[in-house]
């Protein structure tokens, strides 16, 4: 643990860090472009430059590892080494383009946020910029390339050689004249393209799906969890609620990784990046009754009654057998643990899954992708709702419904009908007299479900997933349920309200509370222990609940 | 607390006879003027507005315009600073694709609610691309709807059946 | 006079076979080391205490270059023989691949051996073709006579020797560069620390030597470091190859010892200034170095005494200017070469070397404002000591001595629009 | 039954001029406020493009009042709130039947009493009606339901309260001198001279009690500089939920009560319908006499009393357009503490040269 001095504030780091990132822990900036923690050092941009006691010339933060007694001064305490990185920013902008007004980058940019801090403000460049041949053009399906714009840091093309290793992306030409484009005419497309847009630390990779949509200082921005998969990367959900003429309305504007070392590290997939637009799209916003062939809106009260009426009189006239429950994956352990309280433990219905036939098409990456795209099939089997044990008992349930054997069929956020064709489910909803659907979006299951309620979306949540590797994680609500959605769990509170039983809850952390009492595999976690980096529970009692 | 009490009849007295003196002196004035009389003497500083206009000053901020490139499609760029630094939140911005990439970006919307607007002229002030000017000389926007105090981009830009800009009153005093 | 060691068989016909190189004692010193006992470590010894320094612009001592070669032997090492010879004013290395290429094919044989190094690349500059060609020829000799090859001489030490024509990047003289290309990637310098000696050639312990400084060590082998030592003055053992260029009567390639002042060379070896005309200036060790003002050519050619007057020996190659030399435009010039030969990676010299060359360009047109000459200072102090490689300080040093010494021909310049020099004094293209 | 033919032409003639007036005062106090203050005035309001230097502007207000909305708060006394306008509205009208605006006219045999009602406690009736009338304006504060309604309305009442004593206390004064509460009497006796030529004017025998009544005067009619019951960048008053027509009588109110102030200026102390030396017959002055047909007499009194009244309203537009208004302390003060004692100081003085 070497012991090195940094503007007068001492420090241990574990030998093998760097200077940037020892500063980084004083809170110390040092400037860079060309470093970033999750790739290999290149030391090019120049901009790290700090001053070391006993070395003659300035040295780069980002490739000198501290060693005992390093004695370093920062721009903040250095003359010499403020006056070269100011050098080093005006050389580097000398050739960027004065496109800030079209750039989508403006206000999250690295050079205007240095330029800002250390820049020299009066331009001494008197002579032409180098032009360069690509201005805003494709680089592949997400990223858009504007050559001027870059200031040649090597991060995309270190991404794409260390990270992906698909290696699309090199730097062409000589001096001045270099830039990055793809290489023979290939394209960046990769699952995890839109990453590099993140690294870019100007304006030269951009989103083509958040081109122009609106200016990065109108967004807010939320901690949540992809559901995109198991692997449950953390994210940030950028929003923008303020002004609401742009993008169509839309509220959330795109959606961002965020570090988190034991999960995603700075990474997310394409997949769940650009999975976003159902947040505001297609949603269901009402519940709705079918009412011959057309669905019309009714109110929650009302909803509300008429499912409890049923499942009272199903419940009374056949006994917990007519009724079926398919939860899903997609939900918060809290929803779930709700669905197994009230369905299973109060109810007593047995007929209560969760798990769908997997898709064989989809698979592993061996990266960040799971094949499993549900965020929390673990969570949803340690609940215990998987009562047949291994074997799934979904068709069973189908069967029953089909048989016209069930009363009430109630689905959550699972479209049936993309697993099992439209005529086994059309058929099977014709012999249930009560099908409800309770989920975020329209789809097929919902046109033929009788009744559908409008359930908030992760966006819209607060609760918990438990990813692939037992990490309890927590996702917070952005902003409100839209239109007349609800949170699944208020719902449920509301069904088993009107069923008779005192379901009441002040929130979420409270279910999860009583979820982490009763359930051994929650034993002891709390969403402040969760914190926003997660809870891991040991592989021991994850691989216990899984086996047994 | 102490509080003054007394009665400032002194004052009250000069102040009577003084506007009683402008009175009289005003009615002489108008009485003359009404026979086209002592017509070098002021009597009012009003001017009868719509019929008779003063010179704008050149630093005036009238109704907004969006500047043009030479083939008449607007400089903007829908960089949204004006619609940022607007304190009234009275400008809407959608932005799109320009078919030239060295320009890139362009307002495929751009309104300005004037019934909204406080004229501050921040939005000027902020243009990187001298694109919106206060410079028309227009000041009459009454509109019998919310909606029609909404300006275009069209309207903005003066194209066909736009309010023309009452330019001579502008240049009088520049 | 001076003994000649490295180009005494320059002028015999076909000096470049290896009959000719075997008549003078050729491939002697290798049969002393390989069949004669030496171990490496006494190899490095004895070139330790020759004082040989590299002759690729550096100076550093090659034994002590050779001893920081790690022993362990988990790893396979690398000879690396840098006949990149590209900065501008440098000839000397092709005179020895053209003239004498088994002097070098020797020298690397033994280099690698004290190293312990099993595998040899010679990274030829792009443009010497014809000298790669020699070169590949002597390299087929130097096979058939079992100086190369598995076993050498029966000792059991085997080598294999490469020779790779680069695709004529400047840049890929600078060591790490050379390693990159030969990797096949771009000529990119590597960040430093790790060095080559420890990380070099595919991540293993590799040593780059210029060719000049391995044709000295068969000489060194065969009559002793003390007699290299003694060649030349304290520090700087041996000759040494000067190229000397520009506007003198005998330009050419002399091997002159170290520590022969700059006017001697000028006005004794290489016949004076063309014309009798009067000196201006001379570059005393390639482009890169800062430039010397005719008051200055007194001066001792040995490291520590022109490092002493602000300028580098370099690579010896010395250009000299006279009267009629527009210092705005040999700067110009200069500066255009750095800026086509920058490799981009990193920014200073990137973007400094092109504002530079556009500043310097704008002033010869007769556009030039007075605060030029400043900026050209201000900017090249912002990429002097900013750069991952030496090709920033070699681009900055030139302009910082160019306008601090000739500072009036560019004010003059700035002012009035036009030269004072030259009548067409023209911009280079 | 001619009898209440001819009290029922003088009621239509005295409210079609107090009608007149008000209309007319609507406009003046646009105009005199523009020319005193370098202005134009309003003169955009016009019919088939005849402008006739904005006086269609009040007929242009009462047609937007009358148009408005009639808003009434949810929470208000629905019954109260409506009526209390038309209390304020009546009270301040019905004053005027007692102010003698002429002496006499014989027309056709009958001799018409130029008065609606010559009532011998007519000064004390009109201190009544005035008393009621303050009720429009706590009801209107009170029914709005409105917190600054309501102060408004308490503003007015305790403000009235003031000011009225000071009224009564000074007028006491006159009603010493003249032995009659009856207006009209008052009137016939500011036709005598003092030394034979001087009018004995009112404002002569009470030059303190004039000046006392007027400024009391202005704070009954709650104008400004007494306007606190309003006080539009404060409270905005009593009428603040008032809209329409509702609000165009608190309006009316005002400038009645104006008009009313002025009329009992005029009758108290500047001698109502007297034109000096003017009598049924003709001029009489010193030797000189000039015959006039006692009709002209009749007419010219009536106008001179017109004049003086007019002249009053005017006096008081330019009082209401030239001093700001007090602060609420200050007019509790002037109305205690100065004016009050200068009335009683003026009725001893006055009753001890009359005892004198």
């Amino acid at each position: 643990m070497p012991k090195i001095t940094i503007d007068d504030k001492e420090i241990s780091v574990e030998g093998g860090t760097n200077i940037i990132a020892a500063a980084q822990r004083l809170g110390i900036e040092v400037p860079h472009y060309c470093y970033h923690p999750g790739l290999s050092v290149a030391g090019a941009c120049r901009m790290c430059l700090v001053e070391i006691e006993k070395m003659p010339k300035l040295q780069t933060g980002c490739s000198t590892l501290a060693t005992e007694g390093m004695v370093i001064k920062t721009i903040a305490h250095s003359a010499k080494a403020k006056a070269a990185v100011q050098g080093v920013l005006e050389l580097t902008l000398i050739n960027h383009p004065l496109d800030c007004p079209v750039c989508d980058q403006a206000g999250e940019c690295g050079l205007q946020d240095y330029y800002m801090k250390y820049g020299l403000y009066n331009s001494r460049m008197r002579d032409a910029k180098v032009k360069k041949e690509k201005k805003a053009s494709a680089l592949g399906p997400h990223v858009m390339l504007d050559q001027e714009r870059c200031i040649l840091c090597s991060r995309c093309v270190r991404f794409t050689h260390e990270i992906t290793k698909t290696n699309e992306i090199g730097i062409f030409n000589r001096g001045d004249h270099s830039y990055i484009d793809v290489v023979n005419g290939r394209s960046l497309e990769n699952n995890y393209s839109g990453n590099v847009v993140d690294i870019c630390p100007v304006g030269a990779l951009t989103d083509r799906d958040f081109r122009f949509q609106c200016r990065v200082w109108y967004l807010q921005e939320s901690d949540s969890i992809c559901p995109g998969c198991s692997t449950g990367c953390n994210i940030k959900i950028h929003f923008n609620v303020r002004r609401r003429h742009i993008a169509g309305g839309r509220r959330v504007q795109r959606l961002k990784p965020r570090f988190n070392e034991a999960v995603n590290q700075w990474w997310m997939c394409d997949e769940g990046r650009y999975a976003y637009p159902s947040i505001d799209e297609n949603r269901i916003t009402t519940p709705s009754a079918r009412l011959a062939a057309a669905h019309q809106r009714m109110d929650w009260r009302d909803a509300i009654d008429q499912m409890a009426l049923a499942l009272r009189e199903a419940l009374a006239a056949y006994g917990p057998e007519s009724v079926g429950v398919i939860a899903s994956p997609q939900l918060t352990n809290e929803d779930l643990y709700l669905i197994k309280k009230l369905f299973v433990d109060v109810l007593g219905i047995a007929a209560v899954d969760y798990r769908m036939p997997p898709n064989r098409s989809a698979k592993n990456d061996d990266f960040l992708l799971r094949a499993d795209r549900n965020p929390n099939t673990l969570g949803a089997h340690l609940i215990g709702l998987s009562p047949f044990g291994k074997e799934i008992s979904t068709p069973r349930i189908l069967e029953a419904a089909a048989g016209g054997r069930l009363q009430v069929l109630y689905v959550f956020s699972t479209d049936l009908v993309a697993v099992y064709g439209e005529a086994p489910i059309a058929n099977m909803a014709a012999h249930v007299p009560l099908m409800i659907y309770q989920g975020t979006n329209h789809n097929r299951t919902s046109t033929l479900a009788h009744l559908v309620l409008p359930a908030a979306i992760y966006a819209e949540k607060n609760g918990t997933f438990t990813n692939y590797a037992g990490r309890v994680q927590h996702l917070k609500p952005a902003f409100a349920p839209l239109a007349e959605a609800m949170p699944d769990w208020k719902i449920l509170c509301k069904l088993a309200q009107a069923l008779g039983h005192d379901f009441r809850y002040a929130d979420e952390e409270a279910i999860f509370e009583e979820l982490a009492n009763s359930q051994p595999a929650f034993a002891g976690i709390t969403y402040a222990g969760i914190g926003s980096h997660g809870w891991p529970i040991e592989k021991e009692r994850v691989l216990s609940f899984v086996t047994a | 607390m102490r509080r003054n009490h007394q009665i400032p009849l002194g004052a009250i007295v000069k102040g009577l006879a003084l506007t009683a003196g402008h009175f009289f002196r005003n009615m002489r004035i108008h009485v003359a003027h009404l026979f086209g009389r002592r017509l070098q003497e002021k009597g009012m500083v009003t001017f009868q507005y719509p019929e008779e206009r003063r010179p704008f000053s050149p630093r005036l901020r009238t109704r907004h315009r969006l500047t043009m490139r030479a083939d008449g499609s607007p400089r903007c760029v829908a960089c949204m600073m004006c619609e940022t630094i607007c304190p009234a939140n009275c400008i809407y911005i959608t932005a799109g694709e320009h078919p030239d990439p060295h320009i890139e970006k362009q307002p495929l919307k751009f309104d300005i609610d004037l019934g909204v607007c406080v004229f501050c002229g921040f939005c000027v002030e902020v243009c990187p691309e001298d694109a919106i000017r206060m410079d028309t000389g227009i000041l009459e926007f009454a509109a019998y709807s919310r909606q029609e105090m909404i300006l275009t981009m069209d309207k903005l830009l003066m194209k066909e059946g736009a309010q023309e800009p009452d330019r001579a009153l502008m240049k009088e005093n520049a | 006079m001076l003994e000649r060691v490295l180009t005494k068989n320059w002028e015999k016909t076909n000096s470049h076979k290896i009959e000719t190189y075997m008549a003078g004692g050729g491939y002697e010193a290798l049969r002393q080391v390989l069949t004669g006992g030496f171990t490496p470590e006494q190899v490095i010894e004895e070139v330790k205490k020759s004082n040989l320094r590299g002759r690729g612009g550096a100076g550093f001592p090659t034994g002590v270059k050779w001893s920081f070669v790690p022993k362990d032997p988990s790893k396979p090492k690398y000879m690396v023989v840098n006949a990149d010879e590209s900065e501008p004013g440098t000839f000397k290395d092709r005179y020895i691949l053209e003239r004498d290429p088994h002097m070098l094919i020797e020298g690397l044989i033994i280099g690698s051996y004290a190293i312990g190094a099993k595998t040899c690349f010679i990274y030829v500059r792009g443009e010497y073709y014809h000298p790669a060609q020699v070169v590949e020829a002597a390299l087929a000799e130097a096979y058939r006579q079992g100086f190369l090859g598995n076993n050498l001489l029966g000792s059991g030490y085997s080598l294999e020797v490469f020779l790779i024509r680069g695709a004529g990047a400047y840049i890929c003289g600078e060591e790490t560069a050379l390693l990159e290309s030969l990797e096949g990637k771009k000529g990119w310098p590597r960040l430093k620390p790790p060095f080559p000696a420890v990380v070099g050639l595919y991540k293993c312990p590799t040593v780059i030597n210029n060719v000049e400084t391995l044709a000295n060590i068969p000489h060194i082998i065969r009559r002793g470091g003390q007699w290299y030592a003694g060649l030349g003055p304290p520090k700087n053992g041996g000759t040494r190859l000067f190229a000397l260029s520009g506007h003198v009567n005998r330009p050419g390639v002399y091997e002159l010892p170290l520590g022969i002042t700059l006017r001697e060379m000028i006005y004794d070896h290489a016949g004076g200034i063309r014309d009798g005309k009067v000196i201006k200036a001379v570059i005393p060790g390639g482009s890169s170095a800062p430039v010397l003002t005719a008051a200055e050519i007194d001066v001792k050619m040995d490291h520590e005494s022109v490092a002493a007057i602000g300028s580098m020996l370099g690579s010896g190659a010395v250009i000299i200017m006279d009267e009629t030399t527009c210092m705005v435009k040999a700067l110009a010039r200069i500066t255009k070469f750095y800026a086509h030969e920058s490799c981009g990676q990193c920014t200073p010299c990137r973007e400094g070397t092109g504002w530079m060359l556009k500043i310097l360009r704008r002033i010869l047109q007769g556009e030039g404002h007075a605060d030029d000459p400043d900026h050209l200072l201000a900017i090249q102090g912002n990429i002097q000591g900013m750069t991952i490689c030496p090709l920033g300080d070699a681009a900055a040093l030139p302009v910082q001595s160019f306008v601090t010494k000739f500072r009036q021909e560019f004010d003059y310049h700035c002012v009035h629009k036009r030269c004072d020099i030259e009548s067409a004094c023209a911009v280079p293209a | 039954m001619t009898e209440i033919v001819i009290t029922m032409g003088k009621i239509a003639f005295v409210l079609f001029c107090v009608f007149n007036l008000l209309y007319v005062l609507l406009w003046l106090e646009r105009k005199q406020s523009a020319v005193m203050q370098d202005r134009i005035g309003a003169n955009r309001a016009d019919i088939f493009g005849l402008r006739a230097w904005g006086l269609f502007h009040p007929i242009a207000d009462a047609i937007k009042m009358i148009c408005k909305e009639d808003f009434m708060p949810a929470a208000a006394d629905k019954f109260v709130y409506t009526a209390a306008p038309f209390l304020a509205v009546f009270f301040s009208l019905v004053g005027f039947a007692v102010i003698p605006f002429g002496d006499t006219l014989t027309l056709g045999g009958h001799t018409i009493h130029l008065q609606i009602a010559d009532l011998n406690v007519g000064l004390l009736y009109v201190f009544a009606m005035l008393s009621l009338g303050v009720y429009g304006f706590i009801l209107a504060g009170w029914a709005s339901n409105n917190n600054f309604a309501f102060l408004g309305g308490m503003r007015a009442g305790s403000q009235m309260i003031s000011y009225e004593i000071t009224m009564g206390a000074t007028v006491m004064g006159l009603v010493i001198l003249f032995q009659t509460l009856s207006l009209n009497q008052m009137v016939q006796a500011q036709g005598e001279y003092f030394f034979g030529f001087i009018p004995k004017w009112g404002v002569l025998l009470q030059p303190l009690g004039f000046l006392l009544f007027l400024i009391a005067g202005i704070a009954e009619t709650k104008r400004i500089p007494f306007d606190l019951p309003e006080g539009e960048s404060e409270i905005i008053g009593y009428f603040v939920e008032y809209s329409g027509m509702k609000f165009g009588m608190f309006m009316m109110t005002d400038f009645i009560e104006t008009i009313l102030l002025s009329a009992m200026l005029t009758t108290l102390f500047f001698g109502g319908w007297q034109i000096p030396y003017l009598h049924a017959d003709g001029f009489h002055l010193g030797g000189l006499r000039l015959a006039i047909n006692p009709v002209l007499v009749s007419f010219l009194q009536v106008a001179a009393f017109g004049l003086k009244v007019f002249c009053f309203c005017w006096l008081l537009l330019l009082i209401r357009w030239t001093l700001p208004r007090f602060r609420y302390d200050q007019l509790m003060a002037l109305g205690w503490k100065f004016m009050l004692p200068l009335s009683l100081l003026n009725l001893a003085i006055t009753g001890l040269v009359v005892l004198l």
